[in-house]
């Protein structure tokens, strides 16, 4: 529980602006379709950048701060590039420039309307993002966590049709109404403690306040974040929001939407609750409690999809809830593998959802039971797929591997058997939900094979890179960005020890 | 609606009357100092002057005695003189409607507050005629026509 | 000499321009616009140097005629005065320079008369703000509200009922409000409000006082249209013209909301809410039965004026919660909300008359993608609006949420806190329904021909540049205030210091 | 003591009566002039009770004559309320001319002034 | 309706009757509104100005110097109370006379 070195710099500014500055940009340039997006791409390349060279700082225990202003009195809109931080600035950032790639493929190929409006809305998105990524305390927390919610809903509703508009209603009421009670939680901390700041280790002094104030506020905080993480039974907009074009479902509901959910539950249990705290209150059981069951819940409902998208929808669910599991752990190794399943996660189910939206624009089939053979069809994106399930499904050498291994410790850390049970039933459901694609794809006759038809280049590369990313952070989890050794520091700052 | 022709005895006796209200009105008004009255009260009596001429006769006939459109202006003016009464002292250096420093020299302070007092009421008991003239005419407006 | 006189000045003003108007229309026909303008140009600088003055300073207090008080009259322009009396001459200046187009197309041939009275009611606005005597206030009280049933009474067909039901029970608040002043009158002896506060600790259990002060909140309440004391308030707002709706809504039960901040915290003192009369209690109570009420009433409207009208309703019960909490943050939250609501509501209100003007109807069942696509930059702000009236961060709207958010934990108000997170979900249901109509609702296919008419679009500038210049103003206004809200409440702090 | 109290109030308490005569009409009368007249009445009994609360047993009225030395408070009546009442007076008569003026509009429009029919033209 | 109606009433009476019983006696000289000094101390001003009113504007009529002098500004009021209602009346029924004629 040491201190952060902070100094001030304006760079996470600039990496949380950069996007937004190009907004004007992209809805100048709507009549030139390759202008535009070489705007969004502009800014992603620009945006990792500047979030790349904020990276060292995260392995020294160093954190860029800067006050934009002072919001309230007392509280300041500070933005501060902590490692955690910027370990998830990292992995949104550099999923959008893939992402970004395989739009301009999937927008193209799918003939999608009022494309403009999407990178727009896209662009905002990754703004809050970011801007999530680098709040520096509760109150800079909600307004972009908020501005995320807003900025989503176009992309929810883009088809514009019957089902999507629904979605986005839904979307929106789960959305909002956590808001509320995130700020209703917000406030109820701000009386309690006086500041919003998120510090390693917590705020709270443990010893003044009665344990079910304590309860509540937790349940009012989970119910906040754990909207967006698609805790069970807050989950039910994620599912619903699969209307949207995949690679909103791909980059959102796979990296910035829910993930930011979930860093906002391990930024409160980790920076404002602290694990001390947690296991004092004996909040950590609540948390075990909603996310061990999410897990195998979430494995359970995948099983009954028929609908591809849907089916990695409640795997997301269920993957999720990996992660909160892994910070409920409240061991250095629980949150070891927790934070690094974020990376690892992000990579492989971003794999999915491109595999499943390459195979839409391609062959416009939704559900599972009409892939039969399309592993002859589209050799490269069935590759690509089977690397992202086996990963899911925790088979090493794919870095989903790595990351269940830090769980499963953890859990032995932690005396936890029953939630090493879950890990092991929950990897067995995810073989359950993934095998018979596999098996459909590669074991069944299904179309003629006289031509192997991938779709564009545009979308085949960037889920190939995503899939082969996945497959070498498992050989080496510190590969290009030191996602390791970030996660372990940040789960050595929060519990003390050393990170294994 | 129908020309209407008033009784010769009611003309005679309006025409008789009038002048004897509007000086009794004036009274009222200068008296406002040393008895009942003032202002508002004078201003009304005058008001009634008037508007007996204007239940009596024809509009050809009252117009000229006091033309309808004049009564909005006419009431502004009275407020005016109020208003700019106040406003001269705030520019001469006291506060709004501080009458001791109005520009009326070789009288006493008490004297000077007293006209001060006198000047507002005329301008109060103008703006009372006119608009009461006004609402007369507005809210009976068409029966008269 | 400016300075001295400044809280005369601001009143007064405008009552000079009230009169002029009559008289110059005399020689030179149509002048009226520019003079009401240019007056409330003037207000807003004078009023915006007077709050720089104030809080650097310290109170002006200003004696009329010269007699100290409780002799004379006095006015007092401390902080909270001089902040109110800004906002209501600022939000006025935008209103009147956007309502030359509408006051022409609604009341084509009353224009001096009108833009006079809206003077009068804004001298009448003022005044109430500025004096320091219980019963001078009645008197402005009344020169405002008779302007405000007649600038109502002009609109559509059936706005002067509805005008004369807002007479009716204004004139009944009034009335309340001035026995409540005879009974404080007899039982103190002064009618000056800083001796009213030292010597009403002294006898404020005898039943004559408490009858007057629960005579004089709900006299007032009527005035600010606190729940169950709203009913005039939809009719008004939905018949009035275009302007009037957008000058009273925000402004006008914004000064009761104030009279009830001077009365309640300055003259009465914090003993009435938590010893002797549960006033606190009963308005935070019928404040959140009115946020509540209006709300869902909101819901249920077709016409977006309306629907606006009975979200005032709501908007005014958070003020009033905020009074009603009685704690310093509460105090904080209904002053911002003063403030981020008028100019909410005057952008939204401004965004109807625009529609009534270039449309002919501001009927919620008729909007669709059409409407959005013609008038882009309106909806824009309507957005901004929308999105601040819900509470999103980071607009305006949601700090002072914030701020009541707080002092409804801070005293342990749960159900308070409840119904105000409650509110912003029905907030969102009701904007969202027109968001989402302006931006998907897809054209019916009789109406694709029409399209082709729109193509060309005569009105360049979506109507008229004086017609969206206040709008997207307001709604950068709103964005502006979320951000630099800390200096507002810091400013808001000092008041109560 | 019945007859102390009555005597030192009977004022007040019919100004009350007078009061709640006029609320009364204001919002039981359906007809719109009557309700005027109920507002009317109230606004009366209002000037009343503020003029009532001027009176001083053995004082004159407040217009100083030299035979009375105005240094003794209790020679005069309290000149206070008797001025405020002209000004609400005169507010009176505005509101009354204003809701004159409303019930002429409403009445060349609706041509009726009875409520309940109003409502039901309204529609 | 019509009970909660008359409910108001009556709990406006009740009210008033209330707040007679903490009324001062009326009549005597002693009363508090006639007093030089408040209960707290400060100056009040009815006493005030039957003392100083003649002196100060040597006018005999207490209440005319009361209102045009020492609470002038509510009588400005008044007078605006009053111009706009006869501006009210102008503005709203001024087209109708214009037409008939």
């Amino acid at each position: 529980m040491h201190h952060i070195e902070t100094y001030i710099s304006v760079i996470p500014l600039y990496a949380v602006l950069v996007s937004i500055a190009v907004v004007p940009l992209i809805l100048m340039s709507a009549r030139n379709a390759n202008l535009r997006e070489f705007w969004t791409i502009l800014a992603g390349v620009i945006k990792f950048g500047l979030v790349l060279t904020l990276a060292p700082d995260a392995l020294q225990n160093k954190a860029a701060e800067f006050t934009i202003i002072e919001i309230a009195p007392s509280v300041d809109l500070v933005l501060r590039a902590d490692p955690f931080g910027i370990y998830f600035a990292l992995i949104a950032s550099g999923l959008w420039i893939l992402t970004s790639f395989y739009s301009i493929g999937y927008m193209r190929g799918a003939g999608e309307k009022k494309q403009t409006r999407y990178f727009a809305s896209f662009a905002v998105c990754l703004s809050a993002t970011i801007g999530i990524a680098f709040s520096g305390n509760l109150l800079t927390f909600i307004i972009f966590y908020e501005i995320l919610t807003i900025a989503t809903y176009p992309l929810v509703i883009h088809k514009e049709t019957k089902v999507a508009i629904a979605a986005g209603r839904k979307y929106l009421i789960y959305t909002l109404t956590a808001g509320l009670f995130l700020i209703a939680a917000s406030a109820i901390t701000f009386i309690l403690t006086d500041t919003m700041e998120f510090s390693a280790g917590g705020i709270f002094d443990s010893t003044v306040i009665p344990k079910n104030t304590m309860i509540i506020l937790f349940m009012l905080f989970l119910c906040g974040v754990g909207v967006k993480a698609g805790i069970i039974p807050f989950h039910s907009w994620l599912p619903a929001a699969m209307a949207a074009p995949t690679p909103v479902s791909a980059l959102l509901h796979a990296v910035a939407v829910v993930k930011s959910g979930v860093f906002g539950v391990v930024r409160i249990v980790g920076f404002i609750f602290g694990p001390e705290v947690m296991s004092s209150y004996g909040l950590n059981i609540i948390l075990i409690v909603f996310s061990g069951s999410t897990i195998i819940i979430g494995s359970l409902l995948a099983l009954r999809q028929d609908n591809l998208k849907r089916r990695l929808a409640y795997s997301t669910v269920s993957h999720l809830s990996y992660i909160v599991l892994g910070a409920a752990l409240l061991t250095s190794s629980g949150f070891t593998g927790g934070i690094f399943h974020i990376a690892t996660h992000a990579t492989m189910k971003i794999t999915l959802f491109f595999c499943a939206g390459a195979i839409y624009v391609n062959l416009h089939k939704e559900n599972v039971s009409e892939l039969d053979g399309i592993g002859k069809v589209m050799p490269w994106t069935m590759a690509s797929f089977t690397i992202g399930a086996l990963g899911l499904a925790g088979i090493p050498p794919i870095n989903g591997f790595v990351s269940k291994w830090f769980l499963g410790i953890g859990a032995l850390e932690a005396n936890q058997i029953i939630v090493l049970v879950i890990f092991i039933i929950s990897g067995l459901l995810n073989i359950g939900y993934f095998f018979p694609i596999i098996q459909r794809a590669y074991f069944k006759e299904g179309y003629d094979i006289t031509k192997n038809r991938e779709a564009s280049m545009f979308m085949v590369v960037p889920l190939v890179i995503t899939a082969l990313l996945s497959l070498l952070m498992g050989f080496y989890p510190d590969l290009l960005l030191d996602f390791y050794s970030i996660a372990s520091g940040i789960s050595s700052s929060l519990i003390g020890g050393a990170g294994l | 609606m129908q020309h209407r022709i008033a009784s010769p005895i009611i003309l005679l006796v309006s025409r008789f009357i009038t002048p004897y209200i509007m000086l009794y009105g004036f009274y009222v008004i200068f008296h406002g100092h040393y008895g009942p009255g003032g202002g508002f009260q004078g201003g009304a009596i005058l008001a009634a002057a008037v508007l007996l001429i204007r239940i009596v006769n024809d509009p050809e006939v009252y117009e000229i005695h006091f033309k309808s459109s004049f009564g909005i202006p006419f009431g502004a003016a009275g407020v005016l003189i109020f208003f700019g009464i106040g406003f001269i002292a705030m520019v001469l250096g006291g506060n709004f409607l501080d009458y001791s420093y109005l520009p009326l020299v070789g009288l006493t302070q008490a004297d000077v507050r007293s006209t001060g007092i006198l000047l507002i009421e005329i301008g109060v008991a103008f703006a009372v005629m006119a608009i009461l003239v006004s609402l007369y005419d507005n809210l009976l407006g068409e029966e008269n026509v | 000499m400016i300075i001295r006189n400044l809280p005369a000045i601001i009143p007064l003003l405008f009552l000079a321009a009230a009169l002029l108007i009559p008289l110059i229309n005399l020689l030179k026909k149509n002048s009226a616009f520019s003079i009401a303008v240019f007056v409330s140009l003037l207000a807003s600088v004078v009023s915006g140097y007077g709050l720089y003055y104030v809080d650097t300073n310290e109170t002006i207090r200003y004696s009329f005629g010269g007699w100290q008080p409780p002799i004379g009259i006095e006015y007092v322009y401390d902080r909270l005065a001089a902040f109110v009396a800004l906002v209501i001459n600022v939000i006025s200046l935008i209103v009147i320079t956007h309502s030359l187009k509408a006051v022409k197309e609604e009341l084509s041939d009353r224009e001096m008369p009108y833009y006079a009275i809206t003077m009068l009611l804004l001298c009448g606005l003022n005044g109430i703000v500025l004096t320091g005597d219980i019963f001078n206030l009645y008197v402005f009280v009344e020169i405002s509200s008779l302007a405000g049933y007649a600038l109502i009474a002009v609109g559509e067909e059936r706005s002067p009922f509805a005008a004369f039901r807002y007479l009716l029970i204004g004139t009944i608040g009034a009335s309340l409000y001035l026995l409540g002043v005879g009974f404080l009158f007899i039982m103190t002896g002064t009618l000056n409000m800083i001796n009213l506060a030292q010597i009403l600790p002294s006898i404020n259990e005898t039943p004559t006082v408490i009858v007057a002060v629960t005579l004089m909140v709900s006299g007032i309440g009527i005035k600010t249209a606190i729940f169950p004391m709203h009913g005039w308030l939809p009719d008004s707002y939905t018949y009035a013209p275009s302007t009037t709706s957008a000058l009273i809504a925000p402004i006008g039960t914004k000064v009761g909301a104030y009279v009830l901040f001077r009365l309640l915290f300055f003259i009465f003192g914090i003993d009435y809410f938590s010893r002797i009369l549960p006033v606190g209690d009963l308005i935070a109570f019928f404040a959140s039965a009115g946020i509540i009420f209006g709300s869902i009433m909101a819901i249920a409207q077709k016409e977006l004026k309306r629907m606006l009208a009975y979200s005032s309703v709501a908007q005014i019960g958070y003020i009033a919660l905020g009074i009603g909490l009685a704690n310093p943050l509460g105090f904080i939250g209904a002053v911002l909300h003063v403030l981020n609501h008028a100019f909410m509501k005057a952008c939204l209100f401004l965004i109807a008359a625009n529609l009534r003007i270039n449309e002919g109807h501001s009927d919620i069942s008729k909007f669709d993608i059409k409407l959005g696509k013609k008038y882009p930059w309106t909806f824009a702000a309507f957005t901004i609006a929308a999105l601040s009236m819900i509470g999103l961060p980071p607009m305006a709207g949601f700090f002072s949420k914030w701020y009541l958010v707080l002092a409804t934990i801070d005293s342990k108000a749960w159900f308070y806190l409840g119904v105000i997170l409650l509110s912003s979900l029905l907030n969102a249901v009701y904007f969202f329904r027109i968001l989402e109509r302006i931006y998907m609702k897809k054209y019916s296919s009789d109406e694709i021909k029409e399209e082709v008419v729109f193509a060309g679009n005569p009105n360049k500038y979506e109507g008229g540049l004086s017609l969206l210049i206040p709008v997207v103003l307001l709604a950068a206004g709103i964005i502006v205030l979320g951000l630099f809200n800390a200096s507002i409440v810091s400013l808001i702090n000092r008041m109560i210091s | 003591m019945f007859s102390e109290l009555f005597l030192e109030y009977y004022d007040y308490w019919f100004i009350i009566i007078l009061m709640i005569v006029g609320m009364y009409g204001m919002i039981m009368k359906k007809n719109l002039v009557k309700k005027i007249i109920g507002l009317t009445i109230f606004q009366m009994g209002i000037i009343l009770f503020y003029v009532a609360s001027a009176v001083k047993w053995k004082a004159t009225v407040p217009i100083y004559t030299p035979s009375v030395p105005n240094t003794e408070i209790a020679n005069y009546i309290n000149p206070l309320p008797h001025t405020l009442m002209l000004t609400a007076i005169v507010v009176g008569v505005a509101t009354l001319g204003v809701a004159f003026a409303l019930l002429i509009m409403i009445y060349n429009r609706y041509k009726t002034l009875h409520e309940p029919e109003l409502l039901e033209r309204m529609k | 309706m019509k009970y909660f109606n008359y409910l108001i009433i009556i709990a406006f009476g009740a009210m008033l009757i209330y707040a007679s019983l903490g009324l001062p006696q009326r009549g005597p000289a002693s009363e508090v509104a006639s007093q030089e000094t408040s209960i707290a101390g400060t100056v009040l001003p009815s006493a005030y100005y039957i003392k100083n009113a003649y002196r100060d504007a040597n006018t005999p009529n207490m209440v005319t110097v009361v209102l045009a002098d020492y609470r002038s500004i509510d009588t400005l009021g008044e007078e605006v109370v009053i111009f706009t209602a006869g501006l009210i009346c102008y503005m709203l029924l001024w087209r109708k006379r214009k037409n008939a004629a």
